[in-house]
């Protein structure tokens, strides 16, 4: 047995000063200033037009999406939505950084990083109308995504619980000898839940290749940051469980996709987490059920608007040349077509047929949910007009 | 008496509380300024100060171990879960400690003074998370008291009783009454009995207990039954935990015949403790099985929200069977 | 066939699973090196590695969050909770993670391969917090599935076919039993069923139910009450969800009577959910009311711990008042 | 409305670094060295000789006391045991520097910290056989000690639970408008909950006047340190959340009074939580259930009961001309008879009636309690010399 030392590493003093706030003041990386110009000497991710442009295009396509959502919410066609606009950077500029067989599992506001892996309109449609054209089978809200072949996890509602799964998915990843990582999106509300705690600091003692990608976007639905913690943000905490952390502007596409290319590469070859926290603002209201008028200024909000993420790619891409002013504008027309289009054709498809509503609770239906699936056919067959989605197809 | 909905008779005996006891402190998720999602805290900072009113960070198990502390030092702590849902992260705060901490210290300490306030119940098209009847799962504890209301002048006169009652009062709120439901609300303060249930409705044929939004299902199948001929006996259970066995006993022998309905999966669910109970109490008056109406044993679905309610429909025609066995 | 106490039948079903499947990992507090406070997984880490058995940090909510993610990419995980008097912190990942895994996602994923091993029970002078059966809690989660052997043989066969079920198991350890309980068990591997009840005794007045250590305590009473001539027929029910109902009504019918004993208190307690069940399936049957043996409605008290205990005498006399009804 | 900020103090940096474990390398605090010479420059708290003494004696009385209930465990008179030894110094330095209106929330190795209250050699029998003159009426297992008049909440054995509800019940005090903090003790293995997470988190962001005191003595059962956390202590932690932080030798009582003297008084100038870290070793084993041998070598064991805090203050003492070394051998002598006659009065107490078995469970026992009461006396009375304990007192 070797004998251990948890006092190895320790110094000395001699003199009983209380550690007050202000010795973690971590830096947040920004490569690109407000105005889109690189910041002297800032050396950006090396990546080509065509990378550069899918970035480009697809917080352009979550835009609109989130816009015509919000509309549909409101015209009453789906029950619920939850915008990420302002945070566009952070998730679609994590999700460019990693390969596609990394699993992606987030809180409910990456949209993005969806979009940035394929998710189709189509999916999308099919997820908000809970159809039986969804493979999560309508049985969660709009906006819990999940998509299998992609390597997005299927998203629950329950803040946080996902972190420590992710140290563990992450380290099945690293058992089974995969080239792949695992990162684990969370806002920094939920960081104050005792998943994160156990999360952060299981990943650290476990060597798990996983990379926490925190969004701290100001509120908790009505909770200002102020009020859900009093240190230096979250990334102050990853050092505390001997985490590697990094903090990023939210809002800087660029430093967003260095910082996790970087972050990825460690989490892999040194086989051990990584946090990054995004500084960011989320500009949406918290969801279609939330007014945020009760609880911040247009004033405030307005500061944030002029820190658009779209608008300081944008400015870069126009300086480098590679803004196609005419075609974006193009491709912002045809998502909106397209995602009008799939709205009105989706709006059709139907839910799935009763006989699921027992199906996944076990591998196989055990005798007790054979006989209430019985039960209820028998009723619904009774009462047909009750329950005119299922009944037609029994 | 003034018109209310749910969550203004919610606030208002909370305004009462705060205004008679300065020991009371609302807290929670959104609580504080927002007035919480649902808005039943609002203006309480306002009125209160944000020292008796406030957010908590986003941590379920925090804000019951923060009750706890509070409780067990004599103040009045009133603490929001914003959703049933969500209430489990706080689970072991509340087994193992809100209802043991008088017990194992023998008197010395309690948290008799803790209320939790938490919204429940599905028929809101919210799904897996935002749906969920947890009642049962607290049922199982000695040393908390449930507490569950029908309507606003319930819930006003309720949860008054729940905080002044010296045990800790888990105070389960149906959300989808909370704007539904509007009624006439006494502006003064009164207290319901806990540990009492009400009969609602007298009938002789069988029995129908339910609790919060279930009632109005339970009505609504008696009405259906009573073109039958079937004259169906109403009862309000209103607290969980303890439960008034006493009241749903003398019913059943009376009418011979009982039906309970939970929104809850049916296995475990806390309709299995009255059946176990009544059918010990009542062998020899049952004059059929009694029947539990109540969700699917599977998580709660979106899209077959519909078919998984134990709603009207399914009641009455359990009502049919248990009345023809 | 080897002689062997419960201990050593759960090692030797780890120590299999571990050889056979190289995605089987064992975790939890102190379960590497030390192998276990009560030393169940001794020799796992240096047979297989600190890779497959390690110990975990002190956070329940953290082992089974792990646990959960780790059986969602595909691995098999084997947590271990040191106390079921501990699992509550793991309630959320268990109750909103584990069990709706597989529905909220529609089949593409799931925690199936998880299993969660656990010492529950009292009898040891454990008090409130090394005491408790919590099984009921658990039984109310759609998705879950719970097993709980008797003996050192039902162990070895219940945790390999737990283990290989794709359902995710709590697998629950009386953990007065584990010295105590010696038998014989086969050398090479073999699976008892899962959701299967057992009769162990046929007899043909009354039923008695009971899982895990208890199972000693009601072949206690039915000896004693063999001696008044009353012929007891005994089931050992194994798994708590999903559980046999039909092996259960089946012998009802026969006897006519059913008294279901457990440790955890009464109020909602699973004998509820048998006693609902039954009184429903054999109303005609029934002799009797269904008797409840269980423990006290009070946290598990150390000093009167003889007195709160549901054992063979409170049995007996149970017994007795049904077969006289 | 005023407008939020939550980057208005963060720096830029326009380079991907990654931050490294080792920015938190936080030194620890120690007054006296090894040898009990203060270090050069060290200002020791201004402590009189007599409470001094106090200090030493109690630290001696819990020395015997932990011997002889181990002994008392292992002749199978009281059914469990846990001992604090080497960890006096942490304890009971500790509760020296509070005041007695402070509330003590401890994890259940801090009978020092109970003794040096007050809590008497009766009262300690009593709890440790479970009887009917124990205030908390036996329901716990031994070393789960409460008292209300020392303001010592009586301990619970799942691990982290009294971290919020320490930060609750400071608030509590605060609102009150009390001179008085609360102090919450745990270990370094506890730290690892959720609990902790929540409770600092929420003493930080509440203002709450608590002092949190982490005894780290590298071991939580057999799990050593560096399997529990990878970051620098729990001391790092303390500073992610803002919370006013210092590291003490748990095996210096001077440091750690001095540390918690400070703490105490910060805590209730500025209304905010501070935690302590104190640096220490278990040199018991975990309780009377655990061997160590299977875990630890006995070489590492030596290596720290060379600094035995005891001897430590002893030398101090010494040097100062404080140390009466007969009239502490007398001391130590009449403690142990002291222990010895209780431990054999106490055992012939009897336990509570079996009416207590449902008393406390509510402010008075409803219908069902009173219902089960009821039948379980019928019971006893039946079978009384099944329930020896209680059917004489019916
Ligand atoms: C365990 C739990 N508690 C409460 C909620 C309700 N809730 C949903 S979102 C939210 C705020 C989350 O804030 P944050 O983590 O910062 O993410 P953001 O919305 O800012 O993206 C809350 C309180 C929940 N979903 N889960
Ligand atoms: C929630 C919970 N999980 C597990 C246990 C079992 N247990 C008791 S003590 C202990 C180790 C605690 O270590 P630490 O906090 O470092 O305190 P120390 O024993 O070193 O004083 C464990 C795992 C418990 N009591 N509570
Ligand atoms: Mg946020
Ligand atoms: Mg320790």
């Amino acid at each position: 047995m070797k004998d251990r030392n948890h006092l190895s590493n320790v110094g000395l003093s001699h003199e009983v000063q209380i550690i007050k706030n202000g010795i973690l003041d971590i830096p947040m990386l920004q490569l690109l200033q407000a105005d889109g110009k690189p910041h002297d000497g800032a050396v950006l991710p090396s990546l080509d037009q065509e990378t550069v442009q899918k970035i480009y295009d697809t917080m352009q396509y979550i835009r609109v999406l989130d816009e015509r959502m919000i509309a549909a919410q409101r015209q009453g066609r789906i029950s619920f939505y939850l915008a990420c606009t302002g945070e566009e950077a952070s998730t679609i500029g994590s999700a460019a950084a990693l390969k596609p067989q990394d699993m992606i599992m987030s809180q409910y506001r990456e949209q993005g990083a969806l979009a940035y892996r394929g998710y189709s309109t189509e999916q999308f449609m099919n997820q908000m109308f809970s159809n039986e054209l969804e493979p999560n089978k309508g049985r969660q809200m709009p906006i819990h995504y999940g998509a299998k072949e992609l390597n997005f996890m299927t998203i629950s509602s329950p803040l946080g619980t996902q972190i420590p799964q992710a140290s563990g998915y992450a380290y099945g990843q690293k058992m089974a000898g995969e080239e792949a990582i695992t990162i684990c999106y969370f806002g920094e509300g939920a960081a104050s839940e005792g998943d994160f705690h156990a999360g952060l600091n299981m990943a650290a003692v476990l060597n798990c290749p996983v990379v926490f990608f925190c969004r701290n976007n100001g509120y908790a639905i009505s909770t200002p940051a102020e009020e859900q913690f009093a240190g230096d943000g979250i990334a102050s905490r990853g050092l505390g469980y001997g985490v590697k952390t990094i903090r990023v502007d939210g809002n800087d596409v660029m430093a967003v996709y260095a910082a996790t290319e970087q972050a990825r590469k460690i989490a892999l070859e040194e086989n051990c987490p990584v946090l990054i926290e995004a500084m960011t603002y989320r500009l949406a209201a918290h969801s279609t059920s939330d007014d945020p008028t009760g609880y911040r200024s247009k004033d405030e909000e307005e500061k944030w608007r002029a820190k658009d993420p779209i608008l300081r790619l944008e400015a870069w891409m126009e300086a480098k040349g590679w803004l196609d002013a005419e075609a974006n504008k193009q491709y912002v027309e045809k998502t909106r077509q397209e995602v009008l289009q799939e709205l009105k054709r989706v709006e059709q498809v139907p839910i799935c047929v009763v006989d699921e509503i027992v199906e996944d609770v076990y591998d196989t239906p055990p005798w007790h949910l054979r006989k209430q699936l019985k039960d209820l056919k028998e009723h619904i067959a009774k009462y047909p007009e009750a329950y005119p989605k299922t009944s037609g197809r029994l | 008496m003034v018109k209310m909905n749910l969550l203004q008779a919610i606030n208002d005996a909370l305004i009462s509380m705060m205004t008679q006891d300065e020991r009371v402190m609302v807290f929670g998720e959104d609580v504080g300024h927002f007035g919480g999602v649902f808005r039943a805290t609002s203006n309480l900072q306002e009125k209160f100060g944000k020292a008796r009113c406030f957010n908590t960070p986003l941590t379920e198990q925090g804000i019951i171990g923060f009750a706890n502390g509070l409780a067990s030092q004599g103040s009045i702590p009133v603490a929001e879960i914003q959703f049933g849902d969500y209430i489990f992260p706080a689970f072991d705060q509340i087994v193992n400690e809100t209802s043991k901490f008088r017990y194992r210290s023998g008197g010395q300490f309690s948290c008799g003074t803790l209320t939790i306030r938490t919204p429940y119940g599905g028929g809101i098209a919210g799904g897996h998370y935002h749906s969920q009847s947890p009642e049962a799962f607290f049922a199982h504890i000695p040393g908390m008291k449930i507490v569950i209301p029908r309507n606003p002048f319930q819930a006003k006169g309720l949860l008054l009783a729940s905080i002044k009652d010296d045990n800790p009062v888990l105070f389960m709120e149906p959300k989808r009454l909370y704007r539904a439901s509007v009624g006439e609300v006494p502006e003064e303060d009164y207290e319901l009995p806990l540990g009492k249930a009400e009969v609602t409705a007298k009938g002789s044929d069988i029995t129908l207990l339910a609790w919060g939004a279930q009632m109005e299902i339970i009505e609504k199948a008696a009405e259906m039954a009573a073109l039958d001929g079937i004259s169906c006996e109403l009862i309000d259970l209103r607290s969980i935990l303890p439960w008034d066995a006493e009241t749903v006993c003398e019913s059943v022998m009376k009418t011979g015949r009982l039906l309970i309905n939970h929104e809850a999966p049916l296995t475990g669910g806390f309709a299995s403790e009255v059946a176990a109970t009544v059918q010990e109490n009542c062998f020899l008056h049952l004059e059929s099985p009694i029947a539990r109406v109540c969700g699917l044993d599977t998580p709660y679905p979106l899209s077959h929200e519909k078919e998984y309610m134990p709603d009207h429909l399914k009641t009455y025609e359990a009502i049919k069977r248990t009345v023809n066995f």
